[in-house]
């Protein structure tokens, strides 16, 4: 990378996801870097931003400096409009009530799967993952927005289980799995914005992030990268965005 | 061993025939609420993660050294490291299973399942639910929409798949969880047991209905004048509940909603202490805070009053509005 | 009937329903009759009787001379334990946590199925009627008691359509249909207190209410009754359950 | 005309996007909020019986004589009638249909389907209720133990008997109802329709959830700052609701929880003169109350200070504790 940043790569995932959201949409977030971008957009430029938690919060408002360490803590319900039970905050997705899921990843591949559960052989795994949480309800029933840390060992041509599922195997595959709503929208690295080609469902590249090349992308993805005829280049976090980030992880529980 | 299968209606129907739901106190000690639950039994976990934890009753049932139980929760934290590694469980229904998502990977988890061949039996966090849901309406499975097309399904065969009789459309049921006895931890509740719940509920309400028996720490007992008064402020009414201890800090280090928050000195020195060696760790940890108290009591005076203090000061700052 | 009375066979209904209760029981009532009679029993030597309403209410202690006129009013509230939706109401009758329904009647069979629906054809009735309410969930669900007017036309061979399940065509037809728990119970006229043979599941005299003969019961009934072995007379209602009656229904909404 | 037929869930979802879901404020006047009501359409009445009937809103339906709406309520009382008799409706679907139980039989009912022809579609209470559920819950179907063995559910062959795949029981599916519209009335929301529901909810909760808009009338509108203080005590989201109209005293003459109860001298004179003759005994009725009056509050004024008064002095005697 050429130039020096005044933003670590922890800062630019927040950010970059935090500009694909609209005023007055109804988002479903994880805990991490989504609840940050979530709460970040309110702060900036969608003050009436609705945000779902797991736990069972509808439209809180996070106070600044006191991010929560789990979306099931009494943190999210801060300014909430509206507190229930588990079950029925994920059942209004299935319902259709959320528009978009925002969640992290942990290894993902080119259809948009994402695993959080096995690496190896779930029979004998090498490493036992946390597991989906509510991700695999999210990913089944809205689209969603993934925002991870960019490693080959991340990106990888087949998740070794898919936990959350993207478009599955691509094409119509989601579809004919019984999963007719929802899908992989977007997915944002430190190093580039992604999206999903409209027919085979693979991952391509929508636009690099300042001073990123295609080649150092493809370099750090575990499979062949489709790249958009114009790949445009996502303009660098302003000032603005950096410091109301840094005042809303006051204590750097995820932006360290 | 512990193979998911739905209770029979008969059975279920019969089981309910045998408890008394009469209007009756039933407050007892943690040691007495103890005797309900037996080696292999299933055990509901109310709560979610940090929250709400019943970590007195599950304190409780470590050092009267229960074996192999069967627990099922929303989503597992600190307590399925405590429930695996003191030996008391070897099977964890659940959809998320680590201390917290600021400390990465539960070192104690991945010990026991990728060593010790315990059982974390992941759904997702819908289908758990649901299965809990099931169990409280009294029918053998729910339909839902998600899981399907996935791995965590494929590992799943105790659901399955349906072509809807009315929509043709692909559905998946999951079947009834009716747990043998359900662990809950409330704010508040009568001596009857008919519970107040604040803030975050979870699975807690379907989770008391749909177990077999319910034993109920609270935070405080107050009067049934109190709860009459507001009867549309009840979230588990008393026949659902079999024992009633009350419990101060009975969720602590975790949190309880409008009281206290998570004590993060305490986890954040648990965690790096199991996850540097998450056995001979975890068996210190158990024999320092689990074993060797006298009582509940002792317990709180070891993780400190400085911590329930500074806990309790942000717990009730949510009503500061 | 030979003896003079200082009741009417409005107020012995809900006297000798009242005598089925026991301490402790958690019972669904109907409004009227069954209301009145749990609310009495509550009154007399049932303190602690748990009695559910449809309206979704759990434990109430009905005001004297406030007599709720359905059981969706707020009256039906008062002192009560716990108030949940509807369907969770009558959810619990289906988990199990019910020990008795209690209903009134408009037309019932030797087999204890009640008619709340239609007289005449259902596809060109002659009378269209009110229909089921709770009334086919509570009698599908748990035991029932039925407390109602002892008339020929209402004591039916076969009901012209049956609205709440009783046993059915009797035998083990009930749990053939898909209904293993529950059955009738108990029905309670001015004029005796019926029960149903184990076996055939047909409607029998357990005893006669004081001064009423067996034929005076048979000829009021449009079916051939079976009488117990040994017919008990019940004792007449006392100076207190009718005082205390007459105290809680002092509108006359029901005994009058 | 008006079959049950289950939303395939594409349709479902199609519908639910065209929605603004949006935080906005949507306050409204009942002419306006009337306007959603379309000829023809699923209407959801909220409330039972007698209780928090969404009572200006069908007042509004029919000044504007809406047609051949097919109406489902958890127990229909007077307001079957009106519907029925204004020749709003010729559907209704519910458990219970008569004026209340103090008053026998309604004419207007017996009138309308035994000589009209029109179609009071019976299930039994639990039957509506999974009706509700199953459409708030986003599956095209719920199972339950009810029903089975009567002739209720052999008219009902919308509901389909099956063989549960786990026991082998029988049980019956009701399929999913979304109307197009729910009316609900509550005690209070915010301009943005976060609604809080006092003491009995009735079905409210799931019929908001399953229907494709709702309109919400409320005694009070408070701020938003007040239902946040208080986020567990919300019963419907706002993205449910797509108007909020102030209507003090909406459900009268039937009662509304904590504020009033039923106005039983209207009642009963309104009973005896449509039960004495359900044509002209109900069209007098509707030009007095329902075409004559300017307002809502012209209304309210026909009714009588003394008996809003009197109702409102015991309805708030619940509190009185």
């Amino acid at each position: 990378m050429t130039e020096a940043r005044n933003y670590t790569a922890a800062e630019i995932l927040p950010i970059l996801s935090a500009r694909q959201l609209r005023d007055g949409m109804v988002v479903f977030a994880g805990v991490g870097t989504p609840l940050l971008a979530a709460t970040l957009a309110q702060r900036l430029n969608c003050p009436r931003l609705t945000i779902l938690f797991e736990g069972g919060v509808v439209g809180a408002f996070v106070e600044p400096g006191k991010l929560p360490p789990s979306t099931n803590d009494q943190r999210c319900t801060r300014r909430a409009n509206m507190v229930l039970g588990s079950s029925d905050v994920l059942l209004l997705l299935q319902r259709g009530y959320v528009d978009l899921g925002f969640m992290g990843g942990a290894q993902i591949d080119q259809f948009g799967n994402l695993n959080s559960s096995f690496i190896g052989d779930p029979a004998a795994p090498k490493t036992r993952l946390p597991g989906t949480g509510g991700g695999n309800d999210i990913s089944s029933l809205t689209n969603m927005i993934v925002a991870m840390k960019h490693e080959k060992r991340r990106f990888v041509e087949h998740v070794d289980f898919i936990t959350s599922p993207g478009f599955i195997r691509g094409g119509t595959s989601r579809r004919d799995s019984g999963l007719p709503a929802g899908g992989m929208f977007r997915v944002i690295t430190e190093l580039a914005v992604f999206g999903f080609d409209e027919t085979t469902r693979r991952m391509k590249v929508l636009a690099l992030n300042p001073g990123v090349t295609r080649e150092e992308v493809q370099d750090n993805t575990g499979f062949t990268l489709d790249f958009d005829a114009e790949i445009a280049i996502t303009e660098p976090p302003t000032e603005t965005e950096l410091r109301v980030l840094r005042e809303l992880d006051s204590e750097r529980l995820f932006i360290a | 061993m512990h193979e998911a299968q739905v209770e029979p209606y008969d059975r279920l129907r019969e089981k309910m025939a045998g408890r008394d739901r009469s209007l009756r106190e039933k407050v007892m000690s943690l040691e007495e609420a103890g005797s309900f639950v037996q080696d292999g039994m299933k055990v509901g976990v109310g709560g979610s993660t940090m929250s709400r934890t019943p970590m007195a009753m599950i304190w409780q049932l470590i050092r009267q050294k229960r074996k192999n139980l069967s627990c099922s929760r929303a989503i597992v934290s600190t307590d399925g490291d405590l429930l695996f590694g003191s030996g008391v469980s070897d099977h964890i229904i659940t959809s998320w299973f680590a201390q917290g998502i600021l400390w990465g990977l539960s070192k104690v988890l991945r010990h026991h399942v990728e060593k010790e061949g315990k059982n974390y039996e992941e759904w997702s966090h819908m289908g758990v639910g649901m299965r809990f849901r099931a169990g409280g309406m009294g029918v053998p499975f729910l339909p839902m929409r998600a899981m399907l097309g996935s791995d965590v399904l494929g590992q799943r065969p105790e659901g399955k798949q349906i072509d809807c009789p009315f929509t043709g459309e692909r559905l998946l049921l999951v079947p009834a969880l009716n747990p043998d006895v359900a662990l809950i931890h409330v704010q508040r509740c009568d001596a009857y047991g008919n519970a107040q719940i604040d803030g975050l509920q979870f699975m807690d309400i379907d989770l008391a209905l749909a177990a077999d028996r319910v034993i109920l720490t609270t935070e405080r007992i107050v009067s049934n004048d109190q709860i009459r008064r507001a009867p549309d402020q009840t979230k588990i009414p008393f026949f659902c509940v079999d024992a009633v201890v009350e419990v101060p800090y009975g969720s602590a280090p975790h949190e309880c909603y409008g009281l206290y928050e998570p004590m993060m000195k305490h986890m954040e020195a648990y965690v790096k202490q199991v996850n540097a060696d998450p056995i001979e760790g975890m068996q210190a940890y158990l024999d320092k805070y689990f074993h060797g108290p006298k009582s509940w009591n002792d317990y709180l005076a070891l993780i400190g009053l400085e911590e329930l203090l500074e806990a309790s000061q942000r717990g009730r700052s949510i009503y500061n509005d």
